[in-house]
């Protein structure tokens, strides 16, 4: 059981190396920023694998708080993207 | 009327997360959801009545049934194509045109598709949306329009607008 | 080892001492409250002052307890008014003595004092200086509590009090004057600086501050840089090679009234007073520290008086008598013997009146016509006679010209140099050299002081000379005065002024052959004889024949300054025009050796940092990683 | 301790990043690196092995936890961290408004 | 506990929210806030060191009494030495303030430059008072993110430049002092520096020990502009405005620099004889340096800042004498006097300094230039600022009877006695090129009037300038009174006793 | 068309409200679970810089001008510098003196001061970014023109 | 646990070294970030859920904050070629790094191994922490009551910080 | 049996991962990469969620779980879409497998 989670919670911390790998390799910078975004919806898997690993439910808030701002900073990112400025 | 629905809707949020009833948790849920609703409500629901309207939960439950079932297919699809070998993809942007009208049935709709494994909206323009398709199954707008927005459209007509 | 300082709190001449020192402070402090626009009245406050001030020195030397017998030099201390409880230990620091060499002292300085200041009502009616009789009110007390501090800690605060005024007492307005205002106040202040560490090391040694009780023999290594850092000091106060180069440009840049003031008369009573102090009271010398001070005193007389011999400046010759001057006392100090010593003290006394006198004749000169070139002036002994006569006998002082003061110094020198021969080791048989350079350096003074009084006041005279007149009298007065007292000094010297005056400082020696020796009076030929040959030399070569520019017209007029055009010739010769050139460029100054250095080593320094960020963080690691290993 | 020293490496990779870049933003995400193996060192240097997060349920308080004082310490180094970066940031782009380059070694008129 | 000690950090930080709250709704309430801040703080610095006795004392934030010895919150330390920086902090701050209000009207936004002034002083009273190594840290990045803002006050180029170099080369300073605080926690597992000084008593690596001190000596070395770690100072100290300048380098480089690294090093660290030797030297050196960098220097505040590297090498080299001494365990008055000599000198720069800055700054205000090639005769147009800077620039150069000339004494003497001859000479050396460039400053400035180069419009220096600048040229004459024996062991040799005696801090501290 | 797509303002609209509400959560809840004034703070000011990103900065009247938060961050950490300094009032003279009732362990109203603390420090943190943000994005605005 | 946390930084590294080396400065900022993220799951691991929650929250804040300065500059480092100058600097950066590392490790052998500490201060912050702040989150409790003070002078830095901020970017320091 | 339900969620939840992240690694473009990743990555997250409710039951935790899920669908979703935009305003070529794009002549 805790096994399994814990097997779990290492293929999840692998796919982060993946993402990691996206973003050293690229080739556009759009690409580093999906790696990015990838990045943060996989932490939110994470929380919740660590939350039933410990029995702990406060690892979900910083998964939920982890879904807010990596979409504020997607966003920020995607701004870039499109050339404007972040206050147009 | 807004700010009473974005209070109660506020609440429902503070109380699902905190799950406690003790008097003090109450008051500062109120008092969190009062200021919520004080700072954001203008930026809310322009027409609460809505909601108030059985038939469109009806179909919102309908729409979401469907909508979670297309998501499953579609994201087995993707993951074959990503498995296969050969990666047997056909990319390309196309342009569909929908029937909605409210902004927010359009945001719905696109967020659908978007979340429809193998189709993402890039653009809403007008009446038209730009999608991006992984793997282009047909030419023809009329088809290829019903294969992206299908039963979505309809069921969001039903309920959003 | 010399007797334990006797303590007296409460005597009168204890509160004498004080008040000799607070008064002239706070009238000091009091008038620099006063605006300038008062002159006349701050100047007759500050004389007033002064006057009091001399009236209690007067009152000090001549008070009986504290009047020592011939014989060595005893002392007595007082501790003063900041003596009290209140201050506790630091009332060892504060305390005050007296003895023969400081109740000379302190006299000699009143009565430098007073006359200057009366020169000063005059000369410096319009404002020369700012706050010129604060800054002289200031001086004066400090160099008053300089000669009677007991503690060398005390002493070198009033010393580098005394620093202070020097420099403000120059206008600094020009380029000129604040050129040399700077390097004065970097050397005094340098020297000041090697002296605390003279102090602190002897401090070390004796564990004591008092001069009375320190006594160190120059043997050690450290005795010896203590030593060596004291004299640095004294010497530079004094004006003695290699630190002497202030003098010549402060005097430059300064009024007359404040080169007589300070480099003239009242820093090298106190720069030979300290000498005196290292010599006879905190160090028993070597044979050793001997040699270095009669080879300094050497170099300072023949050095200076070269560069002097070059001069068209009259502020600026003089100037480079004051440091060549300096030459003859070190001599007598680094003899180590009594009667050297009193040669010192009365060539010190010599010639802080003879000098001060110059300055003021060359204030006089200049306030009249304007010029402090010699080139520019001539023929004015009709139209300031007075001046003339003072300035004759001043030159003639500072020459060794019998029967003047300057002769009687130099000759107990002579005499000095020759007894100091009979002595054991190196420097005792290099005496004839010592005395050789001694007498040609008064012959080269002779030389120069032709060409001072030649080119100022004889000579043709000039048109605008007409309009030129004497002084008022508040100002030739103090110029009177001087002269007669070089000339009394000359004349009685034997009978009265080296046993009253100079004795109880220095202590009893033995008059072998005053006068009666004929050796001596060969001396006396033969520096005369040497002057008239260098002031022939004239003939060895053809004077300079260049066309002289006046205003823009070529005119044929090559006889014009002959006085002057002769030391142009002079300087023409081959060797001597070399060096003369290196001096001119300042090569030998060793101010301008270590500027020089300083500024290299700063340029370099300063290129590292190329105000690129990475390479100071690079520094940063590099610090703490060679930090690392070499701690490892 | 490889951990640790995996730490230091990330430390003084930060820092050979500050040396060697000649791009304001480089250097800044270089202190920025350098500042995350300063909270990662304090907060390993807290933990316990079998130890649970510092946060008592007092229905089964007795349990052993992680040190909660470096993660106090990391919290506020991490909002300092964040202070910091904020004004290094408005340096920067006032900097690149006034001398038009983010190149360290054109950014030179204060030397000597 | 004395309810005064948290005041000192309360209430400047108070200050500084109070004039951004209110400053936009009140004009003019910045200035008279801050100095009101700032003129508590100066009544309350100077009771606490004549009523504090020389013991420390103590004060527990949170009332946190210690568990089984050991120390649980945060203390803070009021003792002879941290007394004596507070009381410069406060004094300094407080003329720079009354400065600021005709100085900083050439400049725009002040309710901010008054409150961030607040905040510098609060960071930095914090650091003095605070006897936990990690609350030392917060209250540096306070004080050091001030100051990296009122460096760039000005927003000008250079301002923006200078301030960037002390950004980075500070937040390097600090990742290092983190990263050393790890390490102590590592070992010590505990924060408190009298505590920290109990866990190493039982035992310690000699690398590890080696490793941390010198990290902290690096980190603190940059705050103090130590040479080599020095190359922001100038920069920043020139670039900031000339009341921010004061505090910079009047005090700011003290109190969190030079005082922080005497305090761990002394009470924190056991003193080797090979640590002691490394700050020694390390201080001779930036004395040295300094003074040859300070001396070619055209730009008036340049000078200044790089003399401030040399002088705080004074500061530095005379406190490692006294450290090999202790550790030597030889000549402990001899160390009880070179440190005396130090803590002297550091308050005398504080005074000097401090007023050289406020001159450059007036002469700034008044002539519109720093170069000093281009200005000259300013003494007969701006009489004050003359006078007082002559004073500031014979006390740095150790003239009698100014007060830095008693401090230099002592390093002296003290050198000389504890048989450091080479730093005796070094020191009066250095002394003299510091002279050397003083009277270039004052011949540059204030004399030599060249035609071609008299400046033509100058401006009138206002009262408050004026009022700051004589002031701290009194203050100049007066510390040399701190000479005289008996003041001497009143105020300067109990932090010198305290530092000498290592274990006193810790036992008072902790108790045992 | 200021701002982003039709589709990001819908949703952020929708997501700002629950955002905002999701910071104070975390604040009010900072003595019970993880977070607290700081993460909390930045969540408000992320709803906030959501708003901004996707309508352009025009968007709050509340935050037009850059120092108008100013005041915010500035009350909330006097507010919490005075709730320290109460102790020595009445929390027998010392300062940061926990002294009101701390309650129930795992209550929502426990540990005496700390929620307090908690919610300036939001305050202060969120204003501080928002500030922040602002003063980048709007000082780029204004060199420009 | 170890091995994985180690397995992690060494990530961090990786995305480090790139975040220095890469040609383009977002690329260089996203990098940064994702090594702060990657610390994220470090603090989720070693039991620091506090520390996990306000990193995500800085990390973000800081990521926008640089878009928002890099956003209109140049986006690509085109003086990064290397000259002989560089090349100076970064041999002597890796000579001075690699002996520090080592003087790094060679401090660091004698002390506690991971996750085998022991307390001394912070026992008081756990034992009966909770009676004593009525927090039952130990780190607030820490922060806000033990340490309280530091938290001031951490939020007072924030605030500084902030007008430091608004200071720098005036547009005119002087009238 | 609720662990055993967790266990399997939480694990299809990775396995979906786990395609996004080949996804990511292998598709040719930016395009095609957010599609799967994007999508495949939210579901998995969102299924893992599922578990984690499942897990905790209907309390406090597994309402939170439960509120998580829409939360970041709807982010994901929107981020997406603006990434996707983003990069073809910043004029990322699509890959030339690319059969059709209608959208070009819109944002010329
Ligand atoms: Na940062
Ligand atoms: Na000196």
């Amino acid at each position: 059981m805790t096994e399994i989670l814990s097997i779990l919670l290492y293929i999840q911390i692998a796919m982060c190396a993946a993402c990691l790998w996206r973003i050293i390799r690229g080739p556009t910078i759009p690409d580093r920023m999906v790696g990015i975004d990838i990045f943060g919806i996989l932490v939110v898997g994470i929380c919740g694998i660590i939350s039933v690993q410990t029995g702990k439910a406060f690892i979900l808030d910083i998964g939920i708080a982890w879904v807010i701002l990596s979409f504020i900073g997607t966003l920020t990112l995607a701004k870039y993207l499109s050339g404007r400025k972040l206050n147009e | 009327m807004r700010y009473v629905a974005i209070f109660i809707l506020s609440m429902i949020f503070w109380l699902l997360v905190t799950f406690r009833f003790t008097p003090a948790n109450l008051a500062a849920g109120a008092a969190a959801s009062l200021l919520t609703s004080a700072i954001f409500g203008r930026y809310y629901f322009h027409n609460v009545g809505k909601f108030l309207q059985p038939r469109r939960w009806f179909w919102f439950i309908v729409y979401l049934i469907t909508f979670l079932w297309a998501c499953l297919k579609a994201n087995l699809d993707v993951a074959y194509r990503v498995l296969h070998p050969a990666m047997p993809i056909r990319p390309g942007i196309v342009k569909v045109r929908t029937t909605l009208k409210s902004d927010f049935a359009r945001t719905l709709l696109a967020n659908s598709i978007t979340m429809t494994p193998g189709t993402i909206t890039v653009d809403i323009v007008g009446d038209d949306m730009y999608i991006h398709w992984i793997y282009i199954r047909s030419e023809d707008p009329a088809v290829y329009t019903a294969m992206i927005t299908g039963r979505f459209e309809d069921y969001i007509k039903k309920f959003a607008e | 080892m010399n007797e334990p300082l006797k303590l007296i709190a409460d005597t009168s001449e204890c509160l004498y001492l004080q008040w000799l020192i607070i008064l002239p402070l706070a009238a000091g402090l009091l008038l620099m409250a006063v605006p300038d626009r008062l002159m006349l009245l701050k100047g007759l406050f500050a004389l007033a002052v002064s006057l009091v001030a001399g009236y209690l020195s007067v009152v000090i030397y001549t008070s009986s307890p504290l009047m020592t017998a011939h014989g060595d030099m005893a002392r007595q201390g007082c501790l003063t008014f900041l003596h009290s409880d209140i201050l506790g230990k630091a009332g060892d620091y504060l305390t005050l003595t007296i003895d023969g060499l400081s109740k000379l002292i302190v006299l000699f300085i009143s009565i430098l004092g007073c006359l200057i200041l009366l020169y000063s009502l005059a000369y410096n009616r319009s404002v020369r200086v700012k706050n010129y009789y604060p800054w002289f009110m200031v001086t004066l007390g400090c160099a008053y509590g300089a000669v009677l501090s007991d503690n060398l800690l005390l002493f070198i605060i009033f010393w580098g009090i005394l620093g202070i005024t020097l420099y403000k007492l120059i206008p600094g307005k020009d380029e000129e004057s604040s050129a040399a205002a700077k390097k004065t106040m970097i050397l005094i202040g340098a020297s000041d600086t090697i002296m605390l560490l003279g102090m602190a090391i002897l401090w070390k040694m004796t564990g004591s501050l008092s001069i009375d009780n320190i006594s160190v023999e120059t043997t050690s290594l450290l005795a010896v840089t203590a030593f060596l850092a004291l004299l640095v000091g004294s010497f530079t106060k004094a004006g003695a090679f290699p630190f002497h180069s202030w003098v010549p440009d402060y005097t430059q840049g300064a009024p007359a009234t404040s080169s007589a003031l300070l480099p003239a008369s009242l820093d090298k009573l106190l720069g030979i007073y300290f000498l005196a102090r290292i010599t006879t009271s905190l160090f028993v010398m070597s044979q050793g520290m001997k040699l270095i001070l009669l080879i300094i005193g050497v170099i300072t007389i023949i050095t200076a008086v070269m560069m002097a011999l070059m001069q068209h400046n009259f502020k600026r010759l003089l100037g480079y008598h004051a440091v060549s001057q300096v030459g003859y006392m070190v001599v007598g100090f680094g003899l180590g013997s009594v009667i050297g010593v009193a040669a010192g003290l009365f060539h010190m006394i010599n010639n802080a009146l003879y000098k001060s006198g110059l300055f003021l004749t060359a204030g006089a000169v200049e306030r009249q016509t304007g010029q402090s070139e010699i080139e520019e002036l001539g023929g004015l002994a009709k139209a300031m006679p007075v001046t003339f006569a003072a300035s004759l006998i001043f030159a003639m002082s500072i020459s060794g010209v019998p029967p003047f003061n300057g002769f009687a110094s130099k000759w107990m020198i002579y005499q000095g140099i020759i007894d100091f021969g009979t002595g054991e080791g190196v420097a005792s048989s290099l005496w004839i050299v010592w005395l050789g350079l001694a007498v040609l350096g008064s012959a080269l003074t002779l030389a120069s002081f032709i060409k001072f009084v030649g080119g100022i006041f004889l000579g043709r005279a000039d048109k605008a000379s007409s309009r030129i007149k004497e002084v008022p009298a508040t100002m030739w007065i103090p110029m009177a005065v001087l002269a007669l007292i070089c000339i009394f000094f000359g004349v009685f010297a034997t009978e009265i002024v080296v046993p009253r005056l100079i004795a109880p400082a220095s202590g009893t020696f033995f008059f072998s052959g005053l006068w009666s020796s004929s050796f001596v009076s060969l001396l006396v030929a033969v520096s005369i004889i040497t002057g008239v040959l260098v002031y022939l030399a004239a003939g060895i070569k053809k004077y300079r024949t260049e066309d002289s520019f006046i205003g823009g017209e070529r005119i044929q007029d090559q006889t014009a300054y002959p006085t002057v055009e002769f030391y142009k010739t002079f300087m023409e010769f081959g060797f001597v025009s070399r060096i003369y050139r290196k001096a001119e460029n300042k090569a030998f100054d060793i101010y301008n050796l270590s500027k020089e250095a300083v500024l290299w080593l700063s340029d370099r320094l300063s290129r590292a940092h190329t105000g690129v960020l990475p390479g100071y963080v690079l520094w940063i690691c590099a610090g703490l990683v060679i930090m690392l290993l070499i701690m490892i | 301790m490889i951990v640790y020293w995996l730490c230091f490496i990330l430390f003084l990779t930060g820092l050979y990043g500050v040396i060697t870049r000649r791009n304001l933003i480089k250097i800044a995400i270089s202190l920025s690196i350098m500042e995350f193996s300063c909270f990662l060192f304090l907060a390993l240097l807290g933990y316990t092995k079998g130890g649970e997060a510092p946060i008592v349920d007092p229905a089964d308080p007795v349990r052993t936890y992680v040190d909660p004082l470096p993660q106090a310490m990391v919290l506020t180094a991490i909002v300092i961290g964040l202070a910091t970066t904020a004004m290094l940031m408005a340096v920067i782009i006032r900097i690149y408004r006034k001398y038009g380059t983010f190149d360290i070694r054109e950014i030179k008129n204060l030397r000597g | 506990m004395n309810p005064l000690i948290p005041l000192f950090v309360a209430v400047p930080l108070a200050g500084a929210f109070l004039i951004m709250i209110l400053g936009r709704f009140i004009p003019f309430l910045n200035r008279y806030l801050a100095a009101a801040v700032l003129l508590f703080l100066a009544f309350i610095s100077f009771w606490s060191l004549l009523t504090e006795g020389a013991d420390a004392s103590v004060y527990r934030v949170g009332g946190w009494e210690p568990v089984n010895g050991v120390p649980i919150g945060i203390y803070m330390v009021h003792d002879s030495f941290s007394a004596l920086v507070l009381c410069i902090i406060s004094l300094i701050g407080l003329l720079s303030v009354i400065y600021s209000m005709s100085y900083m009207a050439g400049y725009t936004s002040g309710d901010y430059f008054y409150a961030l002034f607040c905040l510098m002083t609060a960071g930095m009273n914090g650091v003095v008072l605070s006897g936990d190594i990690f609350n030392i840290f917060v209250f540096l990045e306070i004080s050091a993110i001030s100051s990296y803002a009122l460096v760039a006050f000005g927003v000008g180029k250079n301002e923006l430049e200078a301030t960037l170099k002390y950004q980075v080369m500070g937040a390097i300073a600090s990742f290092l002092i983190l990263f050393a605080i790890g390490f102590i926690y590592w070992k010590a597992k505990t924060l408190n520096i009298a505590d920290i000084r109990v866990a190493y008593e039982e035992g310690h690596d000699r690398s590890y020990y080696l490793l941390v001190q010198l990290m902290l000596l690096t980190g603190f070395g940059v705050k103090a502009a130590v040479i080599p770690f020095h190359a922001w100072l100038p920069d920043a100290h020139s670039s900031a405005p000339s009341p921010i300048s004061a505090m910079l380098s009047g005090v700011l480089i003290k109190a969190v620099g030079i005082y922080v690294i005497i305090r761990l090093f002394f009470n924190m660290f056991e003193i080797t004889e090979g640590i002691s030797v490394l700050i020694t030297t390390l201080g001779a050196v930036s004395m040295v340096v300094g003074t040859f960098l300070a001396i070619g220097q055209w730009d008036i505040k340049r000078l200044l800042a790089y003399s401030s590297i040399s002088q705080m090498g004074y500061v530095v080299m005379a406190v490692g004498i006294g450290m090999i001494l202790t550790a030597r365990g030889v000549k402990s008055d001899v160390a009880a006097l070179a440190i005396t000599g130090g803590i002297f000198h550091m308050l005398n720069h504080a005074a000097f300094k401090g007023l050289l800055f406020l001159n450059a700054g007036a002469i700034e205000y008044s002539v519109g230039t720093r170069d000093l090639r281009q200005m000259g005769g300013l003494a007969e147009t701006m009489p004050v600022t003359s006078a007082t800077s002559f004073i500031g620039s014979l006390s740095i150069s150790g003239i009698p009877p100014f007060n830095g000339f008693f401090s230099k004494l002592i390093i002296i003497v003290a050198a000389v006695m504890g048989h450091f001859y080479l730093l005796a000479v070094l020191a009066a050396l250095v002394s003299i090129i510091t002279l050397a460039y003083f009277m270039k400053f004052q011949r540059y400035a204030f004399y030599d009037r060249q035609p071609g180069k008299t400046v033509q419009k100058i401006k009138k220096v206002p009262a408050p300038m004026l009022f700051s600048m004589i002031v701290l040229a009194l203050v100049c004459l007066l510390l040399s009174l701190l000479a005289l024996p008996s003041l001497r062991d009143a105020i300067l040799t109990p932090a010198a006793d305290l530092l000498i005696d290592q274990m006193k801090y810790s036992s008072q501290i902790t108790g045992m | 068309m200021k701002g982003m797509t039709i589709i990001v303002k819908k949703t952020t609209q929708l997501i700002a409200g629950m955002i905002f509400l999701y910071g104070i959560y975390i604040i009010l809840h900072g003595h019970l679970t993880p977070g607290g004034g700081f993460a909390g703070g930045i969540i408000l000011a992320g709803s906030f810089i959501l708003l901004i990103l996707a309508y352009g900065s025009d968007f709050l009247i509340l935050v037009r001008k850059e120092s108008g938060s100013t005041i915010y961050e500035n009350l909330g950490v006097l507010v919490f510098l005075f709730l320290a300094l109460t102790g020595l009032l009445f929390g027998g003279r010392i300062f940061f003196a926990n002294w009101l009732p701390h309650g129930t362990p795992g209550e929502l109203i426990s540990a005496g001061f700390l929620p307090l603390y908690n919610i300036c420090v939001g305050i202060e943190v969120a204003a501080s970014i928002l500030s922040i943000f602002l003063a980048l994005i709007i000082f780029k605005e204004e060199i420009l023109k | 646990m170890e091995l994985t946390i180690s397995v992690i930084v060494g990530f961090m590294i990786l995305g480090a070294i790139y975040a220095i080396h890469a040609r383009d400065i977002l690329s260089a900022v996203i990098a940064g970030g994702i090594v702060g993220y990657s610390l994220v799951i470090c603090f989720l691991l070693i039991k620091a859920p506090d520390l996990a929650i306000v990193q995500i929250v800085v990390e973000t804040i800081t990521l926008i904050i640089m878009i928002a300065v890099v956003l209109d500059s140049s986006r690509t480092e085109a003086y990064g070629r290397f000259d002989g100058q560089a090349y100076a600097t970064a041999g002597a950066a890796l000579v001075i790094l690699l002996i520090l590392f080592w003087l790094f490790r060679h401090a660091s052998a004698s002390l506690d191994h991971f996750g085998e500490g022991t307390l001394r201060m912070s026992d008081a912050y756990i034992n009966g922490a909770v009676e004593k702040t009525g927090s039952v989150n130990l780190v607030t409790g820490v922060i806000f009551d033990f340490r309280g003070y530091d938290t001031l002078g951490e939020a007072t830095v924030l605030v500084t910080a902030v007008l430091g901020v608004l200071t720098i970017l005036r547009i005119r320091g002087r009238k | 049996m609720n662990e055993m339900a967790a266990i399997v969620l939480i694990s299809v939840g990775v396995l979906f991962n786990l395609f996004g992240c080949i996804g990511l690694i292998r598709l040719p473009d930016i395009y095609n990469r957010l599609q799967a990743a994007t999508k495949c990555v939210t579901l998995g997250c969102c299924s893992i969620l599922l578990g984690v409710m499942v897990h905790f039951g209907l309390g406090s935790a597994g309402f939170r779980a439960l509120i998580a899920i829409p939360v970041l669908f709807f982010t994901a979703t929107v981020a997406a879409h603006a990434l996707v935009r983003g990069a073809y305003h910043f004029g990322t070529k699509m890959d030339k497998k690319s059969v059709k794009d209608d959208y070009r002549e819109t944002v010329k």
